[in-house]
């Protein structure tokens, strides 16, 4: 393979540099319908699962159909959806905050042909390509992270267990059975680049280990200070170690005071927390983001550990099965999963969900923690 | 295709969800078949190696990806992230693997031609594997060398006027909901504030001058598509300050069953007839809604804006006439101090595109500012405000503080008074007080 | 006055010492229809303000009489409550949990006269001795504290601005219009010896400058290293003072740092707090106790600083009658005056309540602060 | 009577509500006039003098108290609060005014003959004011001179078989609600365990060990009218675990308007004609109740006992008849790290006369002995358990934890996992992991 130069030339990195244009403007993209009725839109409806329709002012109407499937992607599979696009939507095509792919048309006529096109293509493996679905009282693409597949801190795997947990879940993909909409989304690390703090229900990778030390070459890699002041907990401490008859600055770590954020690692990757049986998911549950009836909520912890049994996980997908079964019967219309453990009692939702209660699961991370203890005399049996 | 045994990821690519691992491997065959003769810029068997890799963490359920150091183009502070495998040896397609962030279009639409030449750069110059998008909103290019770095800021550049988006220490790229382009509740053009503020902090996107990252999301109203309440440092959220729009007819229709409610969402399901009592007047979380001899009514002072009973009737009830946005500030992952959702700033601002924004900037220009200067290194915005109060907030930005500003007031009675608030001031002295008391 | 032992001897502190004993055991001062329905009574009503009836399964009645007054007391009128009981009630009389004084008699026709008596006796200066009231939806005594009658570090007096408040609010005492109960509440400092955290209303002591420093008898009178650690906001450093040519050991504050929180007075008396223009009321409401319908709340802040007007305090006077007003009009009944505000919103209450919102108000202590901001885009204009 | 002149303490005395300040004058007279021929052990003029004291704290709003220093009786650490004008030149009758915390009977009830043997003994030893009651609870006896304390402390024991409270860093004196004396919600007999706990923890109560102050308050039933959640650092709070008992008959009166809703208590307002659904049903926290043809109906299961329904229609509903009563710990005033309610510490225990509340005793012993060990100098037991997490209380007391415990899980996962709960424990080798990792 030979180097092919783009023009660039590194000895003149400036010359003809074009910089800070910023991405493309957005409505060189819009679909013509788009473009002529946009903030003109009087309302929608979903005609089935995945299957929208928004109706204009103009009377103009155009037709969405969501497909779901994995955000991590290849270019053989964007071309694929090109095609499709080209055939169906006059070359366009969009993506949704939740990594589904939306195509639009302007006639429902045109509708059904698309749909049939989506639903036929599948991968040598099996799987569908293109399942239409996401929408309304049903549940939507998993939101998640770079795991194993591109990260240095994961405590699991992203794509794997979506994967795993979008096959359980896929009736509900296809469906709106459910009292309302439940969000499904996944960090691999406590950084939550899937922002997971705020969903209906949450997997997120949790190291259960103190950091290794790799004293040899920790002084060599790293600015011991910065690792040090890293630790949120103090739980660092600089260190002479000997080493091969010789001195070396490193650190120690009191274990009991770790809680295991890696924050540590981030700063020094001579502190690494990964290990196998150590890791694994924390399972979180009732948070929301909108704020319909109820203001946002953070996702609560409901399961404190949960093993990475590759490649399907299934004690996870198994707890996240169990509940949304649960929710589905118990819930009130409208009601999403948090505010329905709310009407009901958390002591309600461990009893109905058969999850055990364990101590990790009350909050003992600083002065807020107190604000979660039951403050009334008010409980259930 | 068979460089690597991979048969715990083989197992995934059973079931009905779209398979990932058969993806890569479709992209593996591709890659290896290369019927267009691309002359690949990184190793044809990336993909290949990218599974050997992830089939023995999935052995042993830990990550192989090392720290990444620092590795990016030219005179930017971000846009790419450094990547290298810790096990090179075994797998050398992926011994590099950084990504680069492409600065999405507002809204994530595309045109195909776009995309098609976005594919054939990647699939020249990287693994063909991409996120479509990240959780920030970039397109996502999982996995090239040090050196097409360059070579592919330039191709993007210069033949596909298009930029890298943010990371590190800086404006990170902002995202926005679909809005108006197709969502009748949008009270403001998110695309066009997006996109505007986007251009007019290119600088701050690309050049790390401050503390941490920093993040702007862009939701039309107060459902939150976007997640901008509880993602983004600076949330501006649509909503409105008159009356919600009622078309009387068409809530007699909800209630006679001819629509159906939630705009058929809740379809899966026989939940009875509707009932407005109890969908709506009852879910109202301020009980300002009235429903009585066929007219529903709204007190609208009382109203809080919450979406649930225009949600349920979306063909009769509209967001007022007199938008803008509310700005919420400080949302933030948990780490180091817990996750922060965002805190209402300014309840309401114009959005006004005539005036370039102006009225906008001049909120997020003095947080800044505020912020570059109280911040420490690596200290997020939500956690300066917690670290130093809302009112040092309140007090940069020349905003006064109002009962909107909190859910409750203060139960503690810990109050820092100011010298010049207190008659007399601080300074006083201990004999002329031990005239009046003795020791 | 010569000195009339007791019997005590100094020399021998042991000898015939009784220690240990506890309090009279409650049984021996039940009035004879309490010894016998203890644990029976099946029901009770308000008869009218002040006057409740309980009934008992065994078919007896208590009528018991309950009346207000400063809890400051004096022998001479302990005195008289005494010659009031024994002429109505057999010898005995207790006091509540808000120190009101309780007259029981088990019979309906013992009441009249009970009330007639006691409503006729007045303080020379005008005042009633002994009104009746204080039951049921009204307000009833303040529970207060010292105040400069005995404690070393109010900031406000207990006893004056609890009299005249309650002269203002002393209609509600002897009525019961109110949506629900209103308990007023004042302690003059933070300590809050009242307990004022949990008050519909609550009136609380607060100081406004940093201490004052003793540099000439710090070192001599107080242990610096505990008045330093005393300070929960580090604000107290060591520090070397000239004084009189000589290098003293002394402290320094830092002002800014300081919230008046008087810990470290109570550690060391070199650092008093009290400013007579500095000193004043922090008005505080919407707390409760009870787990009536909602869980135990804290009383929030709702003005800032109040002067202390003595001998009447009419700012903090107004504020709470104005407060009262506004929701014995607003609110629904059962409702709390927390409920209140929180259903309708606290812009609403500090707009319907005429007070100004100043920033004050809005919480910087500690990371649960965060917690009280507005997290959400519902708000009423 | 005009030793000093009070022109603003004079203005307390007009008003409806008794005058603290006339009581004082009269109690001045009194003394001045000593009908009875006391011989005043402490100053005759000390009303005068606090007066004056008073008058000048009125005119500078500062008070004129200083610290107390050390005083008390031989072998307590406490009962006595010692106390020093910072002016005794000008107010000599207060000069020492130290005052004595006298251990009221649980439920205040008393017996004239008893408050008479205390005001005489008060009047001769000491100021002959008072504050009836403290708001710990105890009969406060305001102000006499060091001297006095013990020979008060003798005639007290000796001749009315009474002891002093508590004060300092032990045990403080307990009180209680009137409970089953006089109230038909009461789950347990508050008079019984606060006086039997108090005599069993006499040597707690009166030699300090504790790091600070501790407090326990018993309410017969969740309408805590002795504010035990709010102030005790163990309140025990009355509670039922079967179901409430109704009778539908008198429900019926109720609503039929036969019966006054909530025993009278809103007499002073015409609020219409009661209505049970809105009043009773639609406000019941877990909505939990209905009332159908005439019937009321209760699914005890999810009721939490609140009070309301019973509150509202006391002669319809009565607690159920399987009591005992819920423990919360922790409650606390503000200082230092702000005011703490309450924490259910154990949902239901039974309150055993006959055992000698053995299984309450057994949850108070192992958390003195986890606050004796664990706790800080002048920190309260909800500070250390706020310090060191409720997990440590839970094993200090041998408590599993339950889902009661919380009002929500944690919503941060910074969990402190013990290295025995993980597989393989914290030891590892990093050379092992640097075969799976290269640097
Ligand atoms: C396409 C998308 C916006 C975009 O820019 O891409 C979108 C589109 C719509 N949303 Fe959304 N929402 C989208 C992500 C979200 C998110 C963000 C997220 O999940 O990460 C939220 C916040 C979720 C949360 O609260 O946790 C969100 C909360 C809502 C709600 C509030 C529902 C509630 O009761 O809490 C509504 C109103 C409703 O559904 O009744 C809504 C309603 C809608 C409507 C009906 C708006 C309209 O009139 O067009 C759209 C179709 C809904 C549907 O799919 O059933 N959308 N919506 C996003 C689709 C994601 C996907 O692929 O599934
Ligand atoms: C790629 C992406 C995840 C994804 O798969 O989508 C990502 C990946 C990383 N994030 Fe993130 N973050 C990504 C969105 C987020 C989000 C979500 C968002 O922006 O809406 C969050 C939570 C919201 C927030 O900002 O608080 C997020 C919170 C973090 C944090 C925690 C920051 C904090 O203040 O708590 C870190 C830690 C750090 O900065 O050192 C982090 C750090 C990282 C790093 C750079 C790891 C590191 O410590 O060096 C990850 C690089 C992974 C890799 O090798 O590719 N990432 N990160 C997302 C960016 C894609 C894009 O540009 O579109
Ligand atoms: C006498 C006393 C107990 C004692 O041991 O001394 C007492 C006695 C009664 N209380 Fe109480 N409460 C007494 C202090 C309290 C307190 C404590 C306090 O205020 O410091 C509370 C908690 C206050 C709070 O929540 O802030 C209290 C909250 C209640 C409640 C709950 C009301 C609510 O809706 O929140 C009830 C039920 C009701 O009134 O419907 C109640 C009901 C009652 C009943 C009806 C109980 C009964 O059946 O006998 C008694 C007469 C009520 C009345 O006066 O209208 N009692 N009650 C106390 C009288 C104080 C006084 O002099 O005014
Ligand atoms: C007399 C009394 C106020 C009253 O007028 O009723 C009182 C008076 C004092 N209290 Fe108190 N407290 C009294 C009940 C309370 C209560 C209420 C209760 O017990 O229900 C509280 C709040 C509940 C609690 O314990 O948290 C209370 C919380 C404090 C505190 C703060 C403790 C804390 O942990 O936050 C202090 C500060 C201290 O201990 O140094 C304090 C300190 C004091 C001192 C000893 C002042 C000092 O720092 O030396 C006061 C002596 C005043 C004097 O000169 O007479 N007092 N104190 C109450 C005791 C009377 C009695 O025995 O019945
Ligand atoms: S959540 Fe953690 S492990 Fe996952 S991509 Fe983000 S930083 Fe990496
Ligand atoms: S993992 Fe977190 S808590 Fe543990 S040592 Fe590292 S930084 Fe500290
Ligand atoms: S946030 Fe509001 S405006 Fe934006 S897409 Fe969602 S519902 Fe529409
Ligand atoms: S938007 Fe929400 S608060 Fe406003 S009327 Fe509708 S349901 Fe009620
Ligand atoms: S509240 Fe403060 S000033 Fe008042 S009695 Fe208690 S300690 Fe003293
Ligand atoms: S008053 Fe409180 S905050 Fe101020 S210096 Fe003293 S202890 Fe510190
Ligand atoms: S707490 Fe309950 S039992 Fe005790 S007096 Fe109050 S209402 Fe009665
Ligand atoms: S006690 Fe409270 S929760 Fe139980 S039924 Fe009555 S109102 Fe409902």
């Amino acid at each position: 393979m030979a180097f092919i130069s783009s023009g660039y030339d590194p000895e003149k990195p400036m010359e003809n540099r074009i910089t800070d244009i910023g991405p493309r403007k957005y409505d060189k993209f819009y679909p013509p319908v788009i473009a002529k009725n946009k903030g003109k839109w009087l309302y929608h409806e979903i005609l089935e699962p995945g299957v929208l329709v928004h109706v204009s002012e103009t009377g103009d109407e155009v037709y969405t159909v969501r497909v779901g499937g994995a955000r991590f992607m290849s270019v053989s599979l964007i071309r694929e959806i090109c095609d499709i696009a080209d055939k169906h939507c006059e070359g366009y095509v969009r993506w949704t905050t939740r990594n589904n792919v939306e195509f639009m048309v302007d006639g429902k006529d045109k509708v059904k042909p698309l749909i049939d096109d989506l639903e036929s293509r599948k991968f040598n493996g099996g799987s569908n390509k293109f399942p239409v679905g996401g929408t309304g009282a049903g549940i939507t693409n998993i939101i998640h992270t770079q795991g194993w597949i591109h990260c240095h801190t994961p405590a699991t795997d992203a794509s794997g267990p979506v994967k795993a947990t979008m096959d359980v879940l896929y009736d509900d993909f296809k469906d709106m059975r459910l009292p309302a909409q439940l969000r499904v989304s996944l960090a691999c690390c406590l950084n939550m680049c899937g922002a997971v703090h705020c969903s209906d229900i949450a997997m997120l990778g949790y190291h259960r280990k103190p950091p290794l030390i790799d004293h040899e070459y920790l002084d060599k890699m790293c600015e011991i200070p910065l690792a040090i002041a890293s630790c949120p907990t103090a739980a660092i401490k600089p260190k002479k170690v000997e080493f091969d008859g010789k001195t070396l600055n490193s650190v120690e770590v009191n274990n009991s005071r770790c809680m295991f954020c890696g924050n540590c690692y981030t700063m020094c990757p001579c502190l690494p927390l990964a290990d196998g049986p150590g890791d694994g998911i924390v399972l979180m549950v009732g948070g929301k983001v909108s704020n319909s009836r109820t203001a946002p909520k953070f996702s609560k912890v409901a399961v404190a550990f949960l093993p990475n049994t590759a490649p399907r996980w299934p004690e996870t997908t198994d707890a996240i099965k169990k509940i949304v079964e649960v929710y589905a019967t118990d819930a009130r219309k409208y009601e999403r999963l948090g505010e329905w453990a709310e009407r009901i009692g958390w002591e309600r939702f461990f009893e109905k969900c058969e999850l055990e209660f364990t101590h990790h699961l009350i909050d003992d991370f600083r002065d807020p923690a107190y604000y979660t203890w039951r403050q009334t005399t008010n409980f259930k049996f | 295709m068979t460089k690597h045994k991979t048969p715990l990821l083989d197992e995934l690519e059973s079931g009905p969800w779209p398979s990932f691992v058969s993806d890569m491997k479709q992209e593996a065959e591709a890659r290896a078949k290369n019927v267009n003769n691309v002359e690949y810029q990184i190793p044809v068997d990336v993909v290949e190696d990218l599974m050997g890799v992830l089939e023995l963490s999935f052995a042993e359920g830990e990550t192989h990806w090392k720290h990444g150091g620092i590795v990016g183009v030219f005179g930017y502070g971000g846009g790419v992230i450094g990547r290298y495998c810790d096990q090179p040896q075994k797998f050398p397609g992926v011994a590099h693997f950084h990504t680069m962030r492409v600065n999405q279009p507002a809204g994530k639409f595309y045109k195909t031609d776009y995309l098609r030449q976005l594919c054939d750069l990647w699939d020249f110059r990287g693994s063909g594997l991409t996120n479509m998008h990240g959780s920030t909103g970039d397109i996502i290019l999982l996995g090239t060398t040090t050196p097409q770095l360059e070579e592919i800021f330039y191709e993007l550049t210069h033949n596909m006027n298009q930029d890298l988006g943010g990371s590190g220490s800086n404006l990170r790229t902002p995202s926005d909901c679909i809005g108006q382009a197709r969502c009748e509740w949008a009270c403001y053009d998110t695309q066009d504030l997006c996109y505007q503020l986007t251009l007019d902090y290119q600088d701050e996107l690309h050049r790390p001058a401050f503390p941490y990252k920093f993040k702007f999301k862009f939701d039309g109203c107060p459902n939150c598509c976007v997640a901008s309440i509880a993602r983004a440092d600076m949330a501006f959220v649509g909503t409105w300050k008159d009356e919600i729009r009622i078309d009387q007819e068409a809530v007699k229709a909800y209630v006679g069953g001819e629509l159906k409610p939630n705009g058929n969402a809740h379809a899966g399901r026989d939940w009875g007839k509707f009932d407005i009592e109890k969908e709506v007047i009852n879910l109202c979380p301020t009980e300002c809604m009235r429903y009585e001899n066929g007219k529903l009514e709204i007190n609208n002072r009382e109203c809080t804006r919450c979406m649930h009973c225009i949600n349920v009737m979306p063909r009769a009830l509209r967001p007022g006439s007199q938008t803008g946005c509310s700005i919420l500030v400080g949302a933030k992952a948990p780490i180091l101090d817990g996750a922060q959702m965002g805190s209402l700033l300014v309840p309401f601002v114009e959005v006004n595109k005539e005036s370039g924004y102006e009225e906008i900037k001049d909120v997020i220009e003095p947080i800044w500012d505020w912020w570059m200067e109280e911040g420490k290194n690596r200290e997020r915005l939500g956690e300066l405000m917690k670290r130093r109060g809302f009112q040092q907030l309140l007090e940069a930005t020349g905003i006064e503080p109002m009962p909107q500003h909190v859910s409750e007031p203060r139960h503690n009675p810990y109050i820092f008074w100011k010298e010049e608030e207190v008659e007399g001031g601080f300074d006083r002295d201990i004999n002329e007080f031990r005239k009046r008391h003795q020791r």
